[in-house]
C-alpha cells in the first residue's frame, strides 16, 4: 500500500516538475524563471525523500538537505544580482 | 495497529505529493508573477511537511528506529522559503518600476505607499534598521 | 621499508610540502620564501640524483602509495624512465629558478615560487605515478599551476592567450577522462600494469573501444606534447608567457611525449594483438609535419621567443619522428634526443629573456637596435642556444639527430624521415643566422648611444651559460648518456618485466 | 564567566538539538560532540549576533508556534481551493501594507516570514523606515479584517516574545 | 697524445681569447699564433715517423652506442693538410696584426680563428667520419663568424649567412652521406671504411653515398653550381680569405674527396660527376675571375676555378691525377694566400680594392708588387714557379681523360680555361702593379709594414721553392699523401720543371700566349659584358631565399593566429576522426548483453528536462541569466540523477559544486557586457553544429557501449571487500578517495588550491576597471533585511551541518570536501546577505594560509606513516573506548580529510571573496552614477 | 526507454551543446559550454560503472550488490578539479575582458561596440 502511495507520488511530483519546467521556460518574467527554479528544488528534495523511503534508507537524506540550503543561496544571489546588479557589496 | 499506521504514511505521502502538485501548478495556471508566488508555500509546508512526517513515520515502521533528521530539512526550508519569496518579489516590483522593463503588475496592481517614505526596495533603508555585519562592526559594546 | 625504498615518494613530498611552506612563509617574509624554495629544488634534484643512481641497477621499483597493493591502490613507479626524466625536470627547474631569482622575475606576483614548485609537483608525480587517472590527476596539477605561471605577471596579451591556453587543456583534460573512462568500462582497471595484461588478453569485441581510448589518449598526449595539428596553442602561449617561466614550460610538452613513451609499449606494445602499436600510422606523418611546421616557424620568426618557440614544436616533431618508430634502437635516440631539446629549448628562452632586459623597448623583436649592455656575451649565448636547438655541432643536438639517423635508418620511412630532419635543420640554421645577425649584428642606426640599462649586473647571464654548460656536458659525456638512454630503451620495450615489477609475477 | 562559555544560551541550545536531530540518535558520544559543537559554535559566530534579541521562551512561543502550524494548514486547503476552482477574473488578490509596532529586525522578519509562510500572503517588502510591511494576498475578501487578523494572530504574540 | 695536443691546441686558445678578450693586441697574438707555433713544431717532430710510413693514431671512446669516437690519426696527406692549416695560420696572425686597426677586437677575431683551425685540425684529422662531421660543420660555423666579423656591414652579414646555407647545407648532406657509407661498409672508423671499397661500391646505397658526399663536397669547395657563396665570403676580413676562402676551409672539400678516393673512386660515376663537374667550375669560374673588377672577386672566383681543377683531377680517378692535384693543393695554398695577402695590403695602404682604379702600385710599393707578381705568375701557370709543374701535370693527365666518349674534350677544355687563368693572372699583375699609376683615394700608400709583409714573403718564397727545388722540399711529402689518397704507395714520382717536350709543354704554352692574347683582347668583351645582365647567382639565391621567406611567413602568420576557436575545432575534430577511423580499423563498437534497467516515469521528466534545458542553454547562450538558470536545471537533474543511481557521494557534491559555480558565474557576469552581438556565420554555426553533434552520437554511443557491457569489478571488489576491514569505513566512496586513492586526492586538493593561488593573482593588482555599466538603476537596498537576518540564523545551522557531513564521511555519504564547501557556502551567504565585513581584507590571508596549511596537514599525514615504517598516505584506524561517550573510531584518514576542508574552504572562499572584491571595487566607481539614474 | 539509454542520450546531449558553445567566440558561452562538457564527462565517467539503481556502494556485511565505488570516487576528483578549472576559466575571461575591453574568446576587439584595442 505505502509502495502504490509512493508510485503514486512519484508520478505527481513528475508532473510537479514538468509543471516548474514549463514556467521555467515560459517566463515570462524572469521572477517567473527564479521563481519556477527554486521550486523546482523544493520539489527535487521532495523527491530525494521520495527515493529515500523507496529505498527504505536514509543515505540521501543530506543531499536534500544540503540541496535546502544551497538553492536558497543560488536563488537569493540571482535576485540580489537582479536588484543590486552586485551580489557581495 | 501496523496497518493503521501503514495507511496513516500512504495518507501523508499522498497529501504532501498532492499539494506538491497542486503548489506548482499554481505557478503554472495563476495570471502573474505575484499571484503565483504562492504556489510553492504550499509545496513548502503542506507538500514537504508531509513527506517528511511520512518518511520518519515510514522508518519507525521499517526499522523501529525514531528517524529525526528529516525534520532539519523542513527547519531549513521553513527559514528559506519566505525569504526566497521576499526576495523574488522585491525584483518583480524593482523590475516593475523600472521604465524600460515592462513586467506585468498582476491583479493587484502597483503597491500602494506605506505612508511615510517609500519601500526599501525603492527607498534606501534607514540606518536604525541595522542588517549589514559592516555596520554591526561600529556598533557600541561588541 | 627502507630509506632508499621510501626516497621514490621524495619527489612528489618535497615540493608538497615546500610549495605551501614557501606560500606560508611569503606572508610574512619575502627572503625566507626565496630561500626555502631555493632549497627545495637543491632537495629535488638530490633525491632525484639519488633515485637515478637507484635505478642503475636496472631493477624496476613498485611504490605503493598508501600500502594497497597494485592494482587496488596508486602505485609509483621508478625506472630508469622515470628516474631520467625527474633528473632532467629537477635539473632544469633549478636553473630557471636561479635564473628567476637572479633576474627578480619571481617577484612580480606573490606566487611565483609556491606555483613553481606546485608544477614541479604536478611533474614529478605524472613522471612516476604507475596509475592512469592519478596521470590525469597530475596532469591537472601540472596543467593548472602552468596556468598560474604562464600569467605570472600578467599583462593584456598574457592574459588573452591565458584564455585560449587554458580552455584548450580544459577540453583535452575531458577527452582523457573520456579514454580512461573507456578503459575503466572495458578492463575494469586503471593501473597502467594491470591495463596491459587485460588489453593483452581482451577480446575481438572490446577492440574497437580499446581502440578508441587508445586514439583519444595519443590525442591528449600530442596536444599536450604539441604535434600537429594540436600545436595551434603552444607558440601564442609560450610568447605571451615571461621567458623564463616559458624556459621551464620546455618540459612541458615532453611530459606528452613521455605519457607516449610510458603508455604505448605498455598498453599497445606488441603484446596487445591487434592493438600493437596502434597510434603510429598518423603519429609519423604528424611528426614530419610538426618537424617541418616547428622549424619553418623557426625561419620567419621576428622575435626570439617566438623563435624559441616554434624551435620546440620543430624539436618536437624531430623527438616524435624518432618515438613514432617504436622499436628500441630509434627509442634510445628519442630519449637522449629529448633530453637535449629540454634543455636546448629552455636556454632559448632564457637566452630571449637576456636579450629582452637588456635591450629596453626593443624587446626581442628581430629588429635593429643601438648597441647594448652585454651584447657580445649575449649573442655568444644565443648562438649556443641555437647551435643547440638546430642540432649543429658541437653542442648534443648534432649527436642526438646523429642518433636518430642512424637508428632510423633501417626503418622503412628513413628517406621521409632523415630528409626531414636534415631538411628542417638547415631551415633552423637559416632562420637563426638571420635573426642573430639582425639582433646581434646588426647595430641601427650605426653610431647611435648605446641602451641605457638600468641593471649593470651580468647575474642574468649565469642560468643560461649553465645551461650551456650542461649542454655541453651531454656532449662530452655523450658515451654515458646514450648508454643510459640504450639502457632505459631496453627497458621501455620489455613490458613484461614492468608488468612483473608492479603487479608481482603471478598473474591475479 | 558562564557568558564567556554560554555566550548565547539559546542558539547553543538550539545546536544541541539540531545536532541530535542530524545524529538521529542520543547516545553518549551524540551528546559529548553535540555539546562541544555547541559551545564553539556560538562563539565562531559570535561577530554576527552582535546585537541578539532577547527572546523570552514559555507559553507565549509555543502558542505562537500551535497558532502558526494551525494557520498554515488551514491555509494551505484554502488557497487549494482557490488554485484548483477559482477563476483568474474572479481572484480577489490584494496588496495589504501592515503597519508594524515590533521593532528589531530579527523579529520584524519572524513575523514576515510567517506571513509568508501561511499561503495565501507574501511579505514583498519592508517600507524603508521598517514600520510597515507590504504583503501580497492571493485571495482576501477584505483587506483591513486580513491585516488585523495578522496582526492579531501573529504581531500581538511576537511583541511578548520579542521583548 | 700528441694528435689530441693538435686538435685541442686551438680550441684551447679560442677559449683563452675569448675569455681575455681585452688582454693587450701583443699579447693576443702571442697566444694565437703560439698555438699555432706549436701545433707546426709537432707536426713537425711527429712528421718523419708518418713519412716513413706508420701512422700516428689515438683513440678515445666517445659515443660507442653511435661508433662516433674521437679517433684521430695522422697519415700523410693528414700531415699535409694540417700543415697547411697551421703553417698558413701562422702567417695569417702575424699578417692580421699587421691589417687589423687598433680599434678592432682582436682578441674576437683571433679566437674565431682559431676556433676554425681547430675545426680544420680535426678534418685533417679525424680517423671517423661522424668525428669528421662534427668539425666539418664546426668550420661552416667558424667561417660565417669570421664573415660576419665586421658585423656592421650588410654585405658582412649576408655573405656569412649565405655561406653559412650553403655549406652548412651541404655538410648536412654529407651527414646522411657518411651515415650511409658508415652502414654500408659496416663502420665509421676512416681505416675499416678506406678498406671496403669493394663492398661499399656494391652496395645498392653507393649512388645515394656518393651525390651526398659529393653535395658536402662541392658546397664547401665552392663547385658549380654552388660556388656563388664564396665571392661573397669576401666580405670577410682580407686575413680570413687568404686563410679560410683560399688556402685551407674551401679545401676541405678537395680533401675529402682525396680522403674518401679509394672507396668512392674509380667508378664511372665518380668519374662523371666529378670529373665534369671539376672541369665546368674550373672553367667557369676563371671566366668570370677576368671580368670582375674588385680584387678580392677575381681572387675568389680564381679560387673556385683552381678548386675545380683539382677537383677534375681527382675525378679522374687516376693515382697520377692524384698526384697532380695533391700537388696543386700545396701550390695554390702558397700563392693564393699570397695573392690575398697582396690584395689585403694595396687594400689597407690605398683604401679602395677596384682594380680600374688602381695601377702603377710597384713604383709606390716595390715589395707588394714583386711578391704580388710572383705570385700571380704561379697562379698563371709561369716558369720556374710551383703553379707551372702542377699545371704541366694537370695537361698531362687531361690529355688521358676520355670524357663523352671523346679524348679531345677534356684537354680542350682545360686549355681554355687555362688560358683564362693565365690572362686573369696577367691581368691582376699588370693592371694592379705595373702600367698606369692610380693610388686610390686614401691610405699611405707605401709598402706596409713587417708584420703584413713577411708572410707573403715567406709564402712566394715556398711558391718559388716549389718551382725550383720541388722534389726537395714537397717531394716525400707529396708522395707519401698521394699514397694516402690513392690508397697505397705512390706511384713514382718526379716533380720537376722541365718534363721533356711533351703534349703537356705544348698546351702550357699555348695557354701563356693565348692568355696575354685574350688579356689584350679583352676589353671590348668586357663592355659587351657590361651591358648584359648575366644571371647573377647570388640575385637568384636571395631571390629564392626571400620569396621562400614571404610563402612561408603568410602561411605561418596564417596558420598561428590568434584564433580559440579554431584550436578547439582542430581538437575536437581530431579526436573525432581519429575515434572514427579508430572503430572503422576494428569494424565497430557493439552493444553489451547486460541487461538494461527499465526507466521510470519521473527518470523519463527528468531526462525531458535535461534535455531541453541543455538545448535552452544552448539557444539562449547570449542570455546569460537565461543561460544560467538553465544551466541550473542540468546540474539539478544530474544531482537527481546520481541519487537515483545509488551516488549520494556525488549527489552531494554536484549539488554543492554547482551553487558554488553558479555563484562564480554570477559574480562574473555582473561584470562583462550584456547580450554581445553574435559572432559567427551561419554556415559556421552549421559546421559547428554538425561538428557537435557527431561528438554528441560519438560520446553517447560510446556511453552506451559501456553500460551495456557486463561489468568488470576486478579492482573495485578488492575496494568493497577491504574498505570496513581494512580501514574502518563503511562509505567505500570516501574510503576510495581518502585512503585507497588518496594520492589522487591530494593531487585534487592541490588543483583547487592552485586555482585559488591562480586567481588570487588575477584579481589582485588594481585592475583598471572599464566595465560598461548596464542601463538598469539597482535598487538601493544593499542588504535586504529578511535575508540578512535569515542568512544570521542560517549560519550556525549551516556551519552544524558542514561539521556534521564531515565528521560522518567516512561511513556515510559525506566527507571533508562537501563539508568544505557547505562552510564555503554559508560564509558567503553572509558576504551575500550582508555584505564585506570589516575583517575582508585581512581574511583573505586566512584563505592563503588556509590552502597551505591544509596542503601541509594532508601531506603530513601521509608521512606520518613513514615514521611507522609504511608507504606514504598508508592509513590507520582504531576504535578508542571512552567513558560516556562510547566507541569513537580515530582513523588518520580523518586527518587527511581535514586537510581536504581546509584547502577548500580557502580555495573556494579566496576565490569568492576576491571576485566580490573587484565587483566591489566597480561598484564604487559606478556608485556615483547609480546614485543619479535612481529617481 | 532504459535507464541506459536516458543516459546515454542526455551524454550525447551535453557533449553536443558542449562542443558547439565552446566552440563560440565569446568568453561566456565558451565557459558554458566547458561547464556542459565537464557534465557530460562525468556522467560518462560515472556510466563506466554500470548503472545501479538503490544500491549505494556504502559497506554492510554479506551485501554483494552495489554500485561500483570506483567510478564515483574518479568522478568527485574529476567535479573538483573540474570546478578549480571553471573557476579559473571564469575569472580569467573576466580579466580579460577588463584588460582588453573585449569579451571575444581572442581578444579580439568589436567593431559594432568601439571597444577593445585597435
Ligand atoms: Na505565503
Ligand atoms: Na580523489
Amino acid at each position: 500500500m505505502i509502495e502504490v502511495a509512493l508510485n503514486i507520488a512519484a508520478i505527481a511530483i513528475a508532473l510537479a516538475l514538468l509543471c516548474n519546467g514549463w514556467r521555467l521556460f515560459r517566463g515570462p518574467a524572469l521572477g517567473d524563471r527564479i521563481l519556477a527554479l527554486d521550486t523546482m528544488v523544493i520539489n527535487v528534495i521532495a523527491l530525494i525523500l521520495l527515493i529515500g523511503m523507496i529505498g527504505g534508507s536514509s543515505t540521501y537524506f543530506e543531499a536534500a538537505l544540503v540541496l535546502a540550503m544551497v538553492g536558497f543561496v543560488s536563488t537569493v544571489a540571482y535576485c540580489k544580482l537582479l536588484l543590486r546588479g552586485n551580489i557581495v557589496e | 495497529m501496523i496497518d493503521a499506521f501503514a495507511y496513516l504514511v500512504a495518507g501523508l505521502i499522498l497529501l504532501g505529493a498532492a499539494f506538491l502538485l497542486l503548489g506548482s501548478w499554481g505557478l503554472v495556471r495563476l495570471p502573474s508573477t505575484m499571484e503565483r508566488l504562492h504556489g510553492p508555500t504550499m509545496a513548502t509546508t503542506l507538500g514537504v511537511g508531509s513527506l517528511v512526517l511520512a518518511s520518519m513515520l515510514h522508518t519507525r515502521l521499517q526499522s523501529g528506529t525514531w528517524s529525526t533528521h528529516e525534520l532539519l530539512i523542513l527547519l531549513f526550508l521553513f527559514i528559506t522559503t519566505p525569504v526566497s519569496a521576499n526576495m523574488i518579489a522585491k525584483v518583480h516590483l524593482h523590475r516593475q518600476r523600472m521604465a524600460d522593463i515592462i513586467e506585468p503588475a498582476g491583479i493587484a496592481g502597483e503597491p500602494p505607499n506605506p505612508g511615510n517614505g517609500d519601500w526599501a526596495t525603492f527607498e534606501a533603508p534607514r540606518p536604525s534598521i541595522a542588517t549589514s555585519t559592516a555596520d554591526l562592526k561600529r556598533l557600541p559594546g561588541d | 621499508m627502507t630509506l632508499a625504498d621510501q626516497l621514490i615518494i621524495a619527489p612528489v613530498v618535497i615540493p608538497a610540502v615546500v610549495a605551501p611552506l614557501t606560500l606560508l612563509a611569503m606572508l610574512r617574509q619575502r627572503g625566507l620564501a626565496v630561500g626555502l624554495s631555493l632549497a627545495g629544488c637543491v632537495a629535488m634534484l638530490a633525491a632525484a640524483v639519488a633515485l637515478f643512481g637507484l635505478a642503475q641497477d636496472g631493477a624496476i621499483r613498485s611504490y605503493a602509495v598508501g600500502g594497497w597493493p597494485a592494482p587496488f591502490g596508486i602505485v609509483l613507479v621508478l625506472d630508469r624512465l622515470s628516474a631520467a626524466m625527474l633528473g632532467l625536470s629537477s635539473a632544469l627547474a633549478l636553473i630557471v629558478l636561479l635564473h628567476a631569482t637572479l633576474t627578480a622575475a619571481d617577484r612580480k606576483g606573490r606566487h611565483f615560487h609556491s606555483l613553481f614548485h606546485f608544477q614541479l609537483l604536478g611533474l614529478n608525480g605524472a613522471f612516476l605515478t604507475g596509475d592512469l587517472f592519478n596521470l590525469f590527476v597530475f596532469f591537472e596539477v601540472l596543467l593548472i599551476a602552468s596556468y598560474g605561471l604562464m600569467l605570472h605577471g600578467q599583462g593584456a596579451a598574457r592574459l588573452k592567450a591565458a584564455v585560449g591556453y587554458v580552455v584548450v587543456n580544459v577540453v583535452g583534460s575531458a577527452l582523457f577522462l573520456i579514454a580512461l573512462g573507456v578503459l575503466y568500462g572495458v578492463t575494469g582497471t586503471l593501473n597502467m600494469a594491470d591495463l596491459a595484461r587485460r588489453i593483452a588478453v581482451s577480446g575481438a569485441a572490446d577492440e574497437g573501444m580499446l581502440r578508441i581510448a587508445g586514439v583519444l589518449l595519443m590525442t591528449v598526449f600530442g596536444l599536450k606534447a604539441a604535434i600537429v595539428p594540436l600545436h595551434l596553442w603552444l607558440p601564442r602561449t609560450y610568447v605571451a608567457t615571461m621567458p623564463v617561466v616559458a624556459a621551464l614550460f620546455a618540459i612541458l610538452t615532453k611530459v606528452g611525449v613521455y605519457a607516449m613513451i610510458r603508455i604505448v609499449p605498455l598498453l599497445f606494445g606488441k603484446g596487445a594483438g591487434a592493438l600493437a602499436w596502434m597510434p603510429s600510422p598518423w603519429l609519423f606523418p604528424a611528426a614530419v609535419i610538426t618537424a617541418v611546421i616547428g622549424f619553418a616557424g623557426v625561419f620567419v620568426a621576428q622575435a626570439m621567443r617566438k623563435q624559441a618557440a616554434f624551435a620546440l614544436v620543430g624539436s618536437t616533431g624531430t623527438l616524435v619522428l624518432a618515438v613514432s618508430c617504436w622499436t628500441q634502437a630509434t627509442m634510445a635516440a628519442a630519449l637522449f634526443y629529448l633530453v637535449h631539446a629540454t634543455l636546448a629549448g629552455a636556454a632559448l628562452f632564457l637566452v630571449a629573456d637576456v636579450t629582452m632586459r637588456r635591450r629596453g623597448q626593443y624587446d626581442d623583436a628581430a629588429v635593429p637596435s643601438p648597441r647594448f649592455a652585454g651584447q657580445q656575451a649575449t649573442g655568444v649565448l644565443f648562438l649556443a642556444s641555437s647551435i643547440a636547438a638546430v642540432g649543429l655541432p658541437p653542442l648534443s643536438g648534432f649527436i642526438g639527430k646523429l642518433f636518430i639517423l642512424q637508428t632510423t635508418a633501417t626503418t622503412s620511412n628513413w628517406i621521409i624521415l632523415w630528409a626531414t630532419i636534415l631538411g628542417t635543420t638547415l631551415i633552423g640554421v637559416i632562420g637563426f643566422a638571420r635573426a642573430g645577425s639582425i639582433l646581434f649584428w646588426k647595430a641601427s642606426p650605426n653610431g647611435a648611444d648605446p641602451i641605457d640599462s638600468p641593471n649593470r649586473s651580468n647575474a642574468d647571464l649565469i642560468a643560461p651559460t649553465i645551461l650551456i654548460g650542461l649542454l655541453a656536458a651531454l656532449t662530452i659525456g655523450a658515451g654515458w648518456a646514450t648508454a643510459q638512454a640504450q639502457a632505459t630503451a631496453a627497458q621501455i620495450f620489455a613490458p613484461q618485466r614492468y608488468i612483473t615489477a608492479v603487479l608481482g609475477s603471478v598473474p591475479r | 564567566m558562564i557568558r564567556l562559555l554560554l555566550p548565547h544560551p539559546a542558539l547553543s541550545a538550539t545546536l544541541l538539538i539540531v545536532w541530535l536531530l542530524l545524529a538521529n540518535s542520543v547516545t553518549g558520544g551524540d551528546l559529548v560532540l553535540g555539546a562541544m559543537v555547541s559551545l564553539i559554535l556560538p562563539k565562531v559566530t559570535a561577530p554576527f549576533w552582535p546585537d541578539r534579541p532577547r527572546l523570552r521562551f514559555g507559553g507565549a512561543l509555543v502558542a505562537f508556534l500551535a497558532v502558526v502550524l494551525f494557520d498554515i494548514v488551514v491555509a494551505n486547503f484554502h488557497v487549494a481551493r482557490v488554485i484548483l476552482i477559482r477563476r483568474d477574473r474572479d481572484l480577489r488578490a490584494r496588496w495589504l501594507v501592515i503597519p508594524i509596532e515590533l521593532t528589531t529586525p530579527e523579529a520584524i522578519t519572524v513575523l514576515a516570514a510567517t506571513i509568508s509562510l501561511t499561503p495565501g500572503t507574501v511579505s514583498s517588502d519592508v517600507s524603508a523606515d521598517g514600520r510597515a510591511l507590504l504583503v501580497h494576498a492571493l485571495d482576501v475578501e477584505d483587506e483591513t479584517t486580513e491585516i488585523a487578523r495578522i496582526k492579531r494572530r501573529y504581531e500581538a504574540r511576537l511583541l511578548r516574545i520579542f521583548a | 697524445m700528441v694528435l689530441t695536443t693538435l686538435v685541442l691546441l686551438p680550441f684551447v686558445a679560442a677559449m683563452i681569447l675569448s675569455l681575455y678578450a681585452r688582454a693587450g693586441r701583443v699579447a693576443q697574438m702571442v697566444i694565437a699564433g703560439g698555438a699555432s707555433a706549436v701545433g707546426l713544431g709537432l707536426l713537425l717532430v711527429a712528421a718523419p715517423t708518418v713519412l716513413a710510413g706508420t701512422p700516428l693514431s689515438a683513440q678515445l671512446t666517445w659515443v660507442p652506442a653511435l661508433g662516433l669516437h674521437a679517433s684521430l690519426w695522422l697519415d700523410p696527406l693528414g700531415l699535409l693538410f694540417a700543415g697547411l692549416i697551421l703553417g698558413i695560420g701562422l702567417l695569417v696572425v702575424v699578417y692580421a696584426h699587421g691589417y687589423l686597426a687598433k680599434g678592432e677586437a682582436t682578441g674576437r677575431f683571433l679566437s674565431f680563428l682559431m676556433l676554425f683551425q681547430g675545426a680544420m685540425i680535426g678534418i685533417a684529422l679525424s680517423a671517423n667520419v661522424l668525428l669528421l662531421l662534427v668539425f666539418w660543420e664546426l668550420t661552416s660555423l667558424s667561417s660565417f663568424l669570421l664573415i660576419g666579423f665586421w658585423r656592421d656591414r650588410p654585405e658582412a652579414r649576408q655573405g656569412a649567412r649565405m655561406a653559412l646555407a650553403v655549406t652548412g647545407g651541404g655538410g648536412l648532406a654529407l651527414i646522411a652521406g657518411m651515415l650511409l657509407l658508415g652502414r654500408a661498409a659496416g663502420s665509421y672508423e676512416l681505416a675499416t671504411i678506406l678498406a671496403r671499397a669493394d663492398i661499399v661500391q656494391a652496395s645498392p646505397l653507393y649512388p645515394a653515398i656518393l651525390i651526398l658526399t659529393l653535395l658536402g663536397a662541392f658546397t664547401k669547395s665552392a663547385q658549380f653550381p654552388f660556388h656563388f657563396w664564396l665571392p661573397h665570403a669576401m666580405a670577410a676580413p682580407t686575413p680570413v680569405s687568404a686563410y679560410l676562402h683560399s688556402a685551407t676551409m674551401v679545401k676541405a672539400g678537395v680533401f675529402l674527396l682525396a680522403r674518401l678516393w679509394p672507396v668512392l673512386s674509380s667508378t664511372d660515376l665518380w668519374f662523371y660527376l666529378v670529373a665534369s663537374t671539376g672541369l665546368v667550375t674550373m672553367l667557369f669560374g676563371a671566366a668570370v675571375a677576368l671580368f670582375r673588377n674588385d680584387l678580392k672577386a677575381i681572387l675568389a672566383y680564381s679560387t673556385i676555378s683552381q678548386l675545380g681543377l683539382m677537383v677534375m683531377l681527382l675525378g679522374f680517378g687516376t693515382p697520377a691525377a692524384a698526384t697532380a692535384a695533391v700537388f696543386h693543393i700545396l701550390n695554390h695554398a702558397a700563392f693564393k694566400a699570397a695573392l690575398f695577402m697582396n690584395v689585403g695590403i694595396v687594400d689597407h695602404e690605398t683604401g679602395t680594392r677596384d682594380i680600374r682604379r688602381l695601377g702603377g702600385l710597384a713604383a709606390l710599393m716595390p715589395i707588394t708588387a714583386t711578391l704580388g707578381t710572383l705570385a700571380a705568375a704561379s697562379m698563371a701557370g709561369l716558369p720556374p714557379l710551383g703553379g707551372f709543374i702542377s699545371k704541366e701535370m694537370m695537361f698531362d693527365q687531361s690529355t688521358h681523360a676520355v670524357l663523352a666518349g671523346q679524348s679531345w674534350l677534356v684537354p680542350i677544355l682545360t686549355t681554355l680555361a687555362a688560358v683564362l687563368s693565365v690572362a686573369y693572372a696577367l691581368r691582376y699583375a699588370i693592371g694592379l702593379l705595373f702600367g698606369r699609376t692610380h693610388v686610390g683615394e686614401a691610405g699611405t700608400r707605401h709598402d706596409p709594414g713587417i708584420a703584413m709583409l713577411a708572410p707573403s714573403v715567406v709564402l712566394v718564397v715556398i711558391a718559388i721553392a716549389l718551382g725550383l727545388i720541388p722534389m726537395t722540399i714537397a717531394g716525400p711529402l707529396v708522395a707519401a699523401a698521394t699514397g694516402s689518397v690513392v690508397g697505397g704507395r705512390s706511384p713514382d714520382l718526379h716533380l720537376a720543371l722541365w718534363h721533356g717536350l711533351n703534349p703537356a709543354f705544348g698546351l702550357s704554352a699555348v695557354a701563356v700566349g693565348a692568355g696575354a692574347l685574350v688579356l689584350w683582347r679583352r676589353a671590348p668583351v668586357a663592355d659587351w659584358l657590361a651591358t648584359r645582365s648575366a644571371p647573377d647567382a647570388k640575385r637568384m639565391f636571395d631571390a629564392a631565399m626571400r620569396s621562400a621567406f614571404d610563402r612561408t611567413r603568410r602561411v605561418s602568420g596564417v596558420v598561428h593566429a590568434a584564433a580559440l576557436q579554431r584550436y578547439l575545432f582542430v581538437l575536437f575534430a581530431v579526436a573525432i576522426v581519429f575515434a572514427t577511423g579508430a572503430t572503422l580499423t576494428s569494424g565497430g563498437v557493439y552493444t553489451g548483453s547486460r541487461p538494461r534497467i527499465p526507466a521510470s516515469a519521473v527518470a523519463i521528466v527528468a531526462w525531458l528536462g535535461l534535455i531541453v534545458a541543455t538545448a535552452a542553454v544552448v539557444i539562449v547562450q547570449r542570455h546569460r541569466y537565461l543561460a544560467l538558470l538553465f544551466l541550473g536545471v542540468v546540474g539539478l537533474v544530474i544531482a537527481l540523477a546520481f541519487v537515483h543511481l545509488s551516488a549520494p557521494d556525488l549527489a552531494l557534491t554536484q549539488i554543492a559544486v554547482e551553487v558554488v559555480t553558479i555563484l562564480l558565474m554570477l559574480l562574473a557576469l555582473n561584470m562583462l557586457p550584456k547580450s554581445p552581438p553574435t559572432l559567427s556565420s551561419i554556415p559556421r554555426r552549421a559546421r559547428d553544429a554538425l561538428l557537435g553533434g557527431v561528438a554528441g552520437v560519438g560520446t553517447g554511443w560510446l556511453a552506451w557501449a559501456v553500460m551495456t557491457r557486463p561489468a568488470v569489478a576486478a579492482v573495485s571488489a578488492f575496494h568493497w571487500a577491504n574498505s570496513y576491514a581494512g580501514t574502518g569505513g563503511r562509505n567505500v566512496v570516501n574510503v576510495t578517495l581518502v585512503d585507497f586513492r588518496a594520492f589522487d586526492t591530494l593531487g585534487e586538493i592541490i588543483v583547487l588550491g592552485i586555482a585559488g593561488l591562480a586567481i588570487y593573482a588575477l584579481l589582485e593588482p588594481a585592475v583598471r576597471v572599464r566595465i560598461p555599466r548596464s542601463n538598469m538603476p539597482h535598487s538601493p537596498d544593499r542588504h535586504p533585511m529578511m535575508l540578512a537576518t535569515a542568512a544570521r540564523a542560517l549560519l550556525p545551522l549551516a556551519l552544524l551541518v558542514g561539521l556534521h557531513i564531515f565528521l560522518r564521511g567516512h561511513n556515510a555519504p559525506g566527507g571533508g570536501f562537501v563539508a568544505a564547501l557547505v562552510f564555503s557556502i554559508a560564509i558567503f551567504m553572509q558576504y551575500l546577505a550582508s555584505g564585506f565585513g570589516s575583517t575582508s581584507e585581512r581574511r583573505r590571508d586566512y584563505d592563503h594560509a588556509l590552502i597551505a596549511v591544509g596542503i601541509l596537514i594532508a601531506t603530513a599525514t601521509g608521512l606520518g606513516s613513514l615514521v611507522f615504517d609504511a608507504p606514504f598516505l598508508s592509513s590507520s584506524f582504531g576504535y578508542v573506548h571512552l567513558p560516556l561517550i562510547g566507541e569513537v573510531e580515530m582513523a588518520t584518514a580523518t586527518l587527511f580529510d581535514a586537510g581536504v576542508a581546509s584547502v577548500v574552504v580557502g580555495a573556494v572562499m579566496m576565490i569568492l571573496a576576491q571576485l566580490g572584491h573587484l565587483t566591489q571595487r566597480v561598484a564604487r566607481i559606478g556608485a556615483v552614477s547609480d546614485e543619479q539614474a535612481v529617481p | 526507454m532504459s535507464l541506459e539509454f536516458l543516459i546515454a542520450s542526455a551524454i550525447a546531449v551535453l557533449t553536443a551543446g558542449g562542443v558547439y558553445l565552446s566552440l563560440r567566440g565569446r568568453t561566456f558561452q565558451v565557459v558554458l559550454g566547458l561547464t556542459l562538457l565537464s557534465h557530460a564527462v562525468n556522467l560518462f565517467l560515472f556510466a563506466t560503472g554500470r548503472l545501479v539503481v538503490d544500491r549505494p556502494p556504502l559497506y554492510a556485511r554479506g551485501v554483494t550488490d552495489h554500485a561500483d565505488p570506483l567510478p564515483q570516487a574518479l568522478v568527485l576528483t574529476a567535479i573538483v578539479i573540474a570546478f578549480g578549472m571553471t573557476a579559473l576559466a571564469v575569472i580569467l575571461s573576466l580579466r580579460s575582458f577588463i584588460e582588453s575591453g573585449s569579451d571575444h574568446v581572442d581578444g579580439l576587439a568589436d567593431p559594432d561596440r568601439g571597444e577593445g584595442e585597435p
